[in-house]
């Protein structure tokens, strides 16, 4: 791999978990000189993290970039690998963080804002260490980094639902990073080793009960975080009444991050072909509950929050369809859940501020007195229904065409299913869109729009929604190479192992 | 109704546990890893202790992880309970003056004694999570015993702020000069079995020990005076 | 007797495991089901311990001059318990203050009777 | 040797039961501590002094403090 030190192979990618990480440890002190600044500290991090993730994208796509900590040889220390999975995710992550914390900057005002910054920027960094390490362990720690403190970022406003959401939420995730725990124990067991690559090496098949055994615990444990269908109870009560710049993290991150620890155990560790097509019939169940359980609600965030159950549903289904264009298909849905849900979370978040009610009725007539966010929020609708020129378009149309890749009446009768979902998504999402412009409201209709800092990230992401959707060419590269990544277990062992 | 379905549901699961025990013995060696770390941990740390030598050179970055989640618990726990609203003065009762004393006069040995296994982490058992365990506990003996007191607020932040800068800067000292590895071990090793021996082992296991013990001296703190 | 010294290890562990589940499966209290986490974490810990040891070895330091590497215990498993009982404290401060909070709000923590949240 | 470790896994599994049962939650915290010393001294037992340390400094006396003096703020008996 030739030599990896700061100047030679770019910037090393350790830098994007201990810039954030070394920050917060920073932020204490300085809020000792000056309470006002603690806030800027997130859009440093990731404005830094973004930069460092562009500049290694082109150097990823030749060959991935493998960091050994401590300087031992592979199996033996923890080791990150920079793959251009790695890195997308990572820009991703930094991307959606950078907006966000922009939009922190008038809209958290109350509560103690220096812990929510602390918080805030690690749990990013947890998502960044589990995106990028190479470890099982080591990808534990960071999960855990995530899960905890979302814990606390969902219990901020500290009222009734969000303390309650917050338990739900703790004892579900930790039950399920105790099983995630007694898979690795048990893999260990058997192949006295950590390393992710490692482990793939040494697994043959993935049908012998001690294999398969650590796999469900494993999958289940992280299917946690991830939302998939029979473990998801707590998540439209944890997005509902979380802060609305952390519900567009968690559901346009850290889901995000948890499915990828599903689909990096399922595909590199365990090789687990055989088992895919179940997690097909699992993805168009999760995909049908979501979008059905959106329709009937009221609440806007629970809406979006169910309407996240849908999509997860979507991406899951897309990439255990087991081709390259199917994985490039989910990646690419993933992309676009990110980009979309964040900005519906951040509109709302204003729409609700406004208007002092998260009921949908409520915002009748709010197209006239927010116009920009309320242009904001049906872009979004648009893009994640799926319709052209928005991103949702080209990722929705991709998960079609790998389905009908596939031959069988089967897989007809799924992308129906997949299609209803899509109808009745648009069904409850153009009810949202006439009662925000269609409906008279009462009371004043005199214009107050958003604050500046919240409606540029809005801007930024209406921006990007609009460019990937007409030239989806723009990030085809480095998925198809993702894809590829995730598929081609034997070239990942040997990037790392060498 | 709800126990039943749970007991087998619960079956279930040690069922598929005891298969998979199958191919693992009690017993019986099994790693490479291990024997890897065992054979050449001397040399390539200088650390006696081989599990220290695992926690903070082979899997440092762990460690890192591990204290990071301990920081998050503690301000966690202080953005959870700091929106409540405080009471006035809650009435202390004064303890009596021989429990008192006795947790003055046992304080300072705990905490010497907490020192000890932390600067000696790479010697003997113990380390810096293990101190710093040991240092709250002191705090919460004062807690008891010795009513109204606080730990400064400003004090324990700093100490906690630090001890997280201390690891990373380490890091990435290890980084800039000790062969492009963050998190390498750029001090010379010295003897094996000295205390001033393992490189930067030491000094990780010191700040981690300061920074465990005000963290969870932090989380005894917050919850006993905000709630 | 073969059975037992070769399986007591286990046998602990995966009864901890077993009666951790049960804890948080079948009881409404709160605080009940947090130690029930706190057991389940507990048996975790004891079945990686179980998993690193060598019969007859000692524990892997070298206090003294002589000591045979190859007779000595796995350490990664170690290391990694240390690990998780540190995330496992850090998960219980979290449950507890949540705890306090919401009984602050609710002034019970019987789960049955928080039902603030419609699905 | 085999005897003393079975007794004590019989005992630590008994302490768990215990945690179960107990309507009053300081004897079930107890119950649950009882468990972590028991666990330590098997850690100590399975050549693991520095697992041992950590459970019984952390889980055992660290963890049984913070749990009192939550139920010391909220509810001593479930209902």
């Amino acid at each position: 791999m030739g030599e990896l030190g700061l100047l030679s192979n770019g910037v090393n990618p350790v830098l994007l978990i201990l810039v954030p990480l070394g920050l917060a440890f920073l932020v204490p002190l300085i809020g000792f000189i000056s309470k006002k600044i603690i806030k800027y500290i997130p859009v440093i991090a990731f404005l830094f993290n973004l930069t460092v993730a562009l500049t290694l994208i082109p150097n990823v796509l030749k060959q991935p970039i493998v960091v050994k900590i401590g300087g031992f040889a592979p199996p033996f220390c923890i080791n990150l690998v920079a793959g251009p999975i790695g890195i997308l995710f990572s820009t991703l992550i930094a991307l959606a963080g950078l907006l966000v914390s922009i939009y922190a900057l008038s809209y958290i005002k109350e509560g103690p804002t220096e812990k929510y910054h602390m918080l805030y920027l690690l749990l990013l960094t947890g998502a960044t260490g589990v995106v990028l390490t190479g470890d099982i362990f080591n990808l534990f720690v960071f999960f855990e980094i995530l899960c905890i403190s979302s814990y606390a970022l969902v219990a901020y406003l500290g009222n009734k639902a969000g303390i309650e959401s917050s338990i739900k939420y703790l004892i579900q995730g930790s039950v399920g990073s105790s099983l995630f725990l007694l898979g690795i124990g048990l893999l260990y067991g058997q192949f006295g080793t950590l390393n992710m690559a490692d482990i793939a090496n040494q697994i043959q098949s993935a049908s012998s009960p001690s294999i398969f055994v650590p796999m469900v615990l494993m999958i289940t444990g992280l299917g946690v975080e991830a939302a998939i269908f029979p473990l998801n109870a707590w998540l439209p009560d944890a997005h509902s009444s979380a802060p609305s710049s952390i519900s567009a993290i968690l559901s346009g991150i850290a889901i995000e991050v948890g499915l990828y620890a599903v689909v990096r155990v399922l595909f590199t560790i365990f090789d687990a072909s055989n088992f895919l097509m179940f997690f097909v019939f699992l993805g168009v169940l999760t995909l049908l509950i979501g979008e059905m359980s959106a329709f009937s609600q009221k609440n806007i965030k629970r809406m979006l929050a169910y309407s996240s159950i849908g999509q997860i549903g979507l991406i899951v289904f897309a990439v255990s369809l087991n081709t390259q264009y199917g994985v490039s298909a989910g990646l690419f849905q993933m992309i676009s859940h990110t980009l979309g849900k964040g900005l519906l979370f951040l509109a709302a978040g204003y729409m609700i501020y406004r208007t002092a009610s998260m009921d949908i009725s409520s915002f009748e007539g709010i197209g006239k007195k927010m116009p920009y966010t309320s242009l904001a929020f049906t872009i979004g609708t648009f893009s994640l229904i799926g319709l052209p020129p928005f991103i949702g378009f080209p990722s929705k149309f991709m998960i079609i065409k790998a389905a009908l890749a596939k031959e069988g009446i089967l897989f007809t009768v799924l992308i129906g299913l997949v299609l209803l979902g899509t109808v009745i998504e648009g069904a409850y999402f153009f009810r949202v869109v006439q009662v925000i412009y269609f409906k008279k409201g009462n009371g004043n209709p005199e214009r107050k729009e958003a604050p500046i800092t919240g409606l540029i990230p809005m801007f930024i992401f209406v921006i990007l929604i609009l460019l990937i959707g007409v030239y989806p060419n723009l990030i085809t590269k480095i998925l198809n190479s993702a894809a590829s990544e995730l598929l081609n277990k034997i070239d990942y062992i040997r990037s790392v192992l060498g | 109704m709800r126990r039943v379905i749970s007991v087998i549901l619960l079956i279930i699961i040690c069922w598929g546990i005891i298969l998979a025990l199958h191919k693992i013995p009690f017993g019986i060696p099994k790693t490479k890893v291990g024997e890897y770390y065992l054979n050449r941990g001397r040399q390539e740390t200088g650390s006696a202790n081989i599990v220290t030598s695992v926690v903070l050179n082979y899997r440092g970055f762990d460690t890192l992880g591990e204290v990071t989640v301990l920081f998050i618990a503690a301000i966690g726990l202080g953005a959870v309970l700091a929106t409540l609203n405080k009471k006035g003065k809650r009435k202390i009762e004064p303890s009596s003056l021989i429990l008192n004393t006795g947790c003055r006069f046992l304080f300072p040995l705990i905490l010497l004694f907490g020192a000890y296994i932390f600067i000696h982490g790479h010697l003997t058992p113990g380390g810096g999570f293990q101190g710093g365990a040991i240092i709250a506990s002191a705090y919460v003996l004062i807690y008891l015993g010795c009513r109204g007191r606080r730990i400064s607020e400003i004090g324990s932040k700093t100490t906690e702020s630090l001890g997280g800068l201390v690891f990373i800067v380490l890091g990435l000292v290890g980084l800039a000069v000790g062969g492009h590895y963050f998190l390498s071990n750029f001090l010379p090793k010295g003897q094996l079995n000295t205390l001033f021996s393992a490189g930067i082992i030491p000094i990780i296991y010191i700040a981690i020990g300061f920074k465990v013990g005000s963290e969870l001296a932090g989380v005894i703190d917050n919850l006993m005076e905000k709630s | 007797m073969d059975f037992l010294s070769n399986n007591i290890y286990y046998i602990g562990a995966f009864g901890l495991i077993f009666i951790g589940l049960f804890i948080i499966l079948v009881k409404h209290n709160l605080i009940k089901v947090i130690i029930g986490i706190s057991v389940l974490e507990t048996g975790v810990n004891l079945f990686l311990i179980a998993v690193g040891y060598i019969s007859k070895g000692t524990a892997p330091i070298f206090s003294k001059p002589g000591i045979n590497a190859n007779q000595m215990v796995d350490p990664v498993p170690q290391a990694l318990v240390l690990t998780a009982i540190v995330i496992g404290v850090a998960v219980l401060a979290m449950a507890l203050s949540l705890a306090i909070r919401l009984y602050k709000h609710y002034a019970t923590l019987d789960l049955r009777k928080i039902k603030e949240q419609r699905w | 040797m085999i005897i003393v470790v079975s007794l004590l896994v019989i005992l630590m599994l008994i302490a768990a039961i215990a945690a179960l049962i107990y309507k009053d939650l300081i004897s079930a915290v107890i119950a649950a501590c009882m468990v972590s010393l028991i666990a330590a001294v098997l850690f100590y037992f399975l050549q693991a002094p520095d697992v041992a340390m950590a459970e019984a400094s952390i889980g055992a006396a660290l963890v049984t403090a913070i749990f009192i003096i939550a139920i010391r703020r909220t509810k001593r008996y479930e209902e």
